[in-house]
């Protein structure tokens, strides 16, 4: 397409009337008044009325009102823990090798039956960056990015560093993430 | 087939630079790899390329885009001529032409051991800070600089982080005031 | 005697209460609060006692129990004694300013007349005025004494700015002096007695005039270059902490509070309802003689006068909120060049007009 | 006085005056923290300048040198933090420029709708910065409050606000969320009319023409010279715009306008950023109208991960994608420099590989680098309140600058 060029209202010519600032000033205070009343309205009305939806100004009340991440949030990463109460992780050290700051490390074993899971793994809270890039290597769906933000903060840095027991997360509760991974992120058809 | 080899017609921007330099040894090399038009050339002769690439009518080059160095210490096999001159670094700028809308690689080998060019800073201002960084982050001298010092890294730093033999879990002493 | 001690005594008791313990803290509540309604935004409202939050109002409490508590620093090599006093120098002017403001009427109660101001100075005006520039003197100093380059820097903005606007505020008034033909402003305010006679009906160009210079005096945003804290930090008060800190903050917030008490008794009829006069709302609720009559139209005309004000403090509170910082250059140029010829030509209008009829005398 | 009397008049000297020295930042309102400027100030002048930057560097060559060619992306994500996507999308297109692979037309078009998203996040971010240092806070939160519209958009589709981490060599790590077009239809709609609002308080407001108006001007010459470009080359006029002049994805088949000013002052620049929101909207637009269904990866397990179905059930796969995760992706010999248009201007990304999973060589072209080399060309002479608004309209962003 043909190049076009616009040049930009550079040229604002002021009258003598817009040079005393004054009609400027009173623009500006129409503006912010109209904003203030139209938030004022919203706020009372929903002290009446109670509905969230009333109130203009988008600020979220947190903690008191829950915030609903998108699914495609990455948040703290966690091991899945299969239904039948062992981690689905097989310990292959995908994840190690793909994570940028190389905040994980496995130590893998063999269970009786030769079946083979991780005897530890420590993920360094303080260095991940959650970029995601551990849930996409990972071929068995054993560790996901879950929706969970809180408490990753602390005074302590030797308290940040997730050992196993801390980071298995049921099923269950990581099916959704799981499900958006295999079939929408990494789906068939995006291919 | 060397890998930069693409075997097409040359673009006018490289016509106009073998005519120039056609019989001097200044050219080393000239490609036009993945449709970036490269030349590889003497170090010696940096400030001559770089005038005549800014001043030559037909090639304008208003923007110097980049300056920056490569360390080729554990892979001088990419590019053959550094086997041949014994180069280690190599200086590489980046140029555009916003009036005739073309781009060129200029590359300039150097030896590990007086690893030296000339500034363009005279050429294009815009050269200042990127020859500094390169020198602070390479250790190239750029000889004519008005302000040859490091320029993101601070003054007491020791060594050139950004060259191949710098390890890259090394740690420098902690400076500034002590609480 | 002691009637008249008494009412001296309760009087200021009134206006320093009504400055100190309720303008001043409210008015950090409100421009929390307000500024943050208008930007979309919902404001502090976090801090509760038992539960009860009062849509933010306990965090000027909080606040202030905060600012008690900090370290009192002053800076290695600042000049200890200028530093500490100059706050106080701040502050001090700003409160005494309101001494001449009357903000109700006259009054007989029990027969003793009741004067609803503190000090019926004949040049209450010029007494405003050259208290007020006084404040200039907390400014410099704690810029000064420092010792911070930011600091100093803040300190000769503030003084050019005040003393240069100074002398543009005090012409900007002088219309007005002649129309009422009194330098009192009990005077100007029982002038006042019905809404042609206001200020404002014959001197907008002077309120505009004033109510830019109150603003550059009192150095708030458009015209905070002194402070303006993305060039100088915090400009004069940068090394100030704890209770020095508040007082400047304080005096900020008392001056916003006379320069809207001044622009009601000067241009918005003091504490007059606009279409009942004085008498007829005494006589309204049963006589001149009658105390309790006195005293329902005498709180009827305090509860005026501080809702005037509060409308005022609202106009400032919306500027304030509304435009960006002027250059310190630009500050200048608007002083020296447009406000202050301005003042003197409309000095020169009003004093024609008042010659020649145009404008009625009082 | 005689000329030679003139001549040798000095001032300072004269009046046994000298120049005050303050060093404003790192830790200082306007500086962020990422830039220290030591002034020599005759009064409010600024005398001398003398601008230090490096107070964010963190080695992101020496790291990406490193990390595996996937593993580089969160580290461009740091960059321009403002902009992340399409720093992640100048770095992937110069890998698949060195593969020599072509992205599927739907990633193609998600990547320019993700782009655009950012440059408006950032466009928003930069012009609310410079209201807020000018002290108009108003208009800096009614430009936050549409960015943050814009970052929810962005989130709901990379997974982070911030840090998006969204592209991948050959392709993407998600499709667009359900009802995107609808969403992104609102949130513009309530965008224009925050435009208007900040237009409204500022733009003609005499205060703020004071201040920016035929401050930091530059020519057009001297911009080309001193490596200018992005917004700060074309207020000074110069129509060059790497979407146009080297149109790469899609840029090609959408129509905008390049908004151009006239001196070059801070006033253009601001001008030139409030135009370019509504050109990156009309693009958003019209790439949602004409974006077709498929997929958006390549499917080339050498390049490209294959699908969690393929990776976990297909042998071959599998292998594959065990060894591009362990290994890297082994991008072929070659050097190869591809610009796309930043935020600030043409963000260049310059690589040597030698055949294995790491670079050899890993340089980006910071757009703010050299624009911000030339702050003591612009600001020498003037006011120390000018060197506010004209640091903001050039908007160094340490994350980029210092790398």
């Amino acid at each position: 397409m043909a190049t076009t060029i616009k040049k930009v209202r550079r040229n604002v010519t002021l009258t003598l009337w817009e040079q005393s600032y004054v009609p400027e000033v009173l623009r500006g205070m129409f503006i912010t008044l109209k904003h203030f009343f139209v938030n004022l309205r919203g706020l009372a009305l929903e002290l009446v009325t109670g509905d969230r939806r009333d109130r203009k100004i988008s600020t979220i009340y947190y903690p008191e009102e829950p915030v609903i991440p998108p699914i495609a949030y990455r948040g703290r990463p966690v091991l899945v823990l299969g239904a039948d109460g062992k981690e689905k992780c097989v310990a292959c050290g995908l994840c190690e090798a793909a994570c940028p700051p190389q905040c994980i490390s496995i130590v893998g074993g063999e269970r009786g039956d030769g079946e083979r899971y991780p005897v530890r793994y420590t993920l360094d809270g303080t260095r991940c960056i959650f970029c995601g890039r551990c849930e996409e290597a990972c071929p068995k769906e054993a560790i996901v990015m879950s929706d969970d933000w809180s408490g990753l903060c602390g005074y302590d840095r030797s308290k940040m560093i997730y050992e196993k027991e801390n980071l298995l997360v049921p099923e269950a509760r990581l099916a959704r993430r799981m499900a958006f991974m295999r079939d929408k992120a990494f789906g068939k058809d995006r291919y | 087939m060397n890998w930069w080899e693409t075997g097409g017609a040359d673009s006018p921007v490289m016509a106009r630079m073998k005519e120039r330099f056609a019989g001097t040894s200044t050219l080393i090399l000239t490609h036009a790899f993945k449709g970036d038009d490269t030349i590889v050339i003497q170090p010696a002769d940096v400030s001559l390329v770089l005038g005549f690439l800014k001043c030559d009518p037909a090639l304008a080059f208003d923007i110097l885009m980049d300056v920056t160095a490569v360390d080729y210490l554990n892979d001088a096999q990419i590019h053959p001529y550094l086997l041949t001159m014994g180069a280690r670094f190599e200086v590489v700028y980046h140029l555009y032409s916003e009036e005739k809308n073309h781009r060129i690689r200029v590359k300039a080998p150097l030896k590990a051991e007086e690893p030296d060019i000339n500034s363009v800073v005279s050429l294009w201002p815009s050269a200042d800070w990127f020859e500094r960084e390169a020198w602070d982050l390479y250790g190239i001298v750029f000889r004519g600089h008005p302000n040859l010092k490091r320029i993101l890294l601070y003054e007491k730093f020791v060594g050139h982080p950004l060259r191949k033999d710098y390890p890259k879990t090394k740690r420098q002493p902690l400076i500034g005031p002590v609480n | 005697m002691t009637a008249a001690l008494v009412e001296t005594a309760l009087k200021i008791a009134f206006v320093f209460g009504l400055n100190l313990s309720v303008f001043a803290p409210i008015l950090g509540w409100v421009e929390r609060k307000q500024s943050a309604v208008m930007q979309d935004r919902i404001g502090a409202n976090r801090a509760d006692i038992l539960g009860f939050t009062i849509i933010g109002l306990f965090h000027t409490m909080s606040d202030t129990i905060k600012l008690v508590f900090k370290e009192d620093f002053i800076p290695r090599g600042a000049d200890r004694i200028m530093h500490t006093a100059a706050p106080a120098l701040a502050l001090i002017p700003a409160l005494v300013a309101f001494t001449v403001i009357p903000f109700g009427g006259k009054y007989m109660l029990w027969g003793h007349q009741v004067n609803l101001v503190v000090a019926d100075l004949d040049v209450g005006v010029l007494f405003v005025f050259a208290i007020s520039s006084l404040a200039a003197y907390g400014v410099v100093l704690a810029g000064w004494s420092s010792n911070n380059n930011w600091s100093f820097l803040g300190g000769l903005r503030a003084a050019a700015q005040m003393f240069s606007y100074e002398v543009a505020m005090g012409l900007t008034i002088m219309g007005l002096v002649m129309y009422y033909q009194s330098l009192s402003l009990v005077t100007i305010v029982a002038k006042q007695d019905s809404l042609l006679h206001w200020g404002i009906v014959w001197h907008w160009p002077a309120f505009i005039l004033y109510f830019t210079c109150a603003i550059a005096e009192n150095k708030r945003t458009p015209f905070d270059a002194p402070e303006a804290e993305s060039e100088l930090v915090a400009g004069y008060f940068t090394e100030y902490s704890g209770m020095k800190f508040i007082m400047f903050w304080m005096a900020e917030f008392v001056e916003v509070v006379t320069i809207a008490a001044l622009c009601v008794v000067m241009f918005f009829g003091g504490h007059h309802l606009p279409f009942i006069t004085d008498a007829g709302l005494i006589d309204a609720f049963g006589g001149t003689g009658s105390a309790i009559a006195n005293l329902l139209a005498m709180a009827i005309h305090i509860v005026t006068f501080i809702l005037k004000v509060i409308v005022l403090i609202f106009f400032q509170m919306t500027i304030r909120w509304t435009l960006p910082r002027f250059r310190y250059d630009h500050v200048m140029a608007l002083g020296w060049k447009m406000v202050l010829p301005a003042s003197l030509i409309w000095i020169f209008i009003v004093a024609v007009a008042l010659l020649t009829g145009a404008m009625p005398r009082l | 006085m005689t000329e030679q009397a003139k001549r040798n008049y000095d001032f300072h000297k004269e009046h046994h005056t000298e120049l005050l020295t303050v060093n404003m930042g790192p830790s200082h309102p306007a500086t962020h923290g990422t830039v220290k400027f030591m002034l020599a100030l005759d009064g409010e002048t600024i005398e001398n300048i003398d601008v230090e930057v490096g107070y964010l560097h963190r080695g992101f060559e020496k790291e990406c040198e490193a990390q595996m060619w996937n593993g580089v992306f969160p580290y461009t994500d740091r960059l321009d933090y403002l902009t992340s996507v399409l720093n992640n999308v100048g770095y992937a297109m110069t890998v698949e420029k060195l593969i020599g692979i072509t992205t599927p037309e739907r990633c193609q078009y998600i990547r320019v709708i993700m782009s655009e998203l950012a440059r408006i996040g950032a466009h928003y971010t930069t012009l609310a910065a410079g209201a807020l240092e000018l002290g108009a806070l108003t208009a800096f939160i009614y430009f936050v409050e549409a960015r943050e519209m814009v970052w929810d958009l962005i989130e709901a589709t990379c997974g982070a606000r911030l840090t998006h981490n969204y592209v991948r060599i050959g392709g993407l790590t998600g499709d667009l969320p359900d009802g995107f077009a609808g969403n992104v239809k609102s949130v513009f709609a309530t965008c224009r009319k925050l435009w208007l609002d900040f237009d409204k308080l500022l733009t003609k407001n005499r205060i703020f023409l004071d201040r920016m108006r035929d401050v930091a001007a530059i020519s057009a010459a001297d911009a080309k010279a001193w490596g200018f470009t992005g917004p700060c080359l074309r207020a000074a006029g110069v129509p060059y715009d790497v979407r146009r002049a080297q149109p790469y994805l899609v840029y090609d088949r959408v129509d905008f306008e390049i908004p151009i000013g006239e001196t070059g002052d801070n006033y253009d620049r601001f001008q030139v950023r409030m135009e370019e929101l509504e050109q990156s909207m009309r693009i958003v637009e019209q790439c949602l109208t004409q974006i077709p269904d498929g997929p958006i990866n390549v499917n080339n397990p050498e390049w490209r991960q294959p699908s969690k179905d393929l990776s976990s059930t297909n042998i071959e796969y599998m292998i594959h994608h065990f060894k591009t995760v362990m290994e890297g992706v082994h991008v072929p010999v070659g050097e190869v420099y591809q610009a796309v248009e930043g935020a600030n201007g043409e963000l260049g990304y310059y690589i040597v590989s030698n055949g294995s999973g790491h670079p050899v060589k890993m340089r980006v072209r910071p757009p703010c680098f050299p624009i911000t080399s030339a702050l003591p060309l612009l600001i020498k002479g003037r006011l120390i309140a000018d060197l506010i608004p004209t640091f903001d309209m050039l908007n160094l962003i340490g994350g980029e600058c210092d790398r």
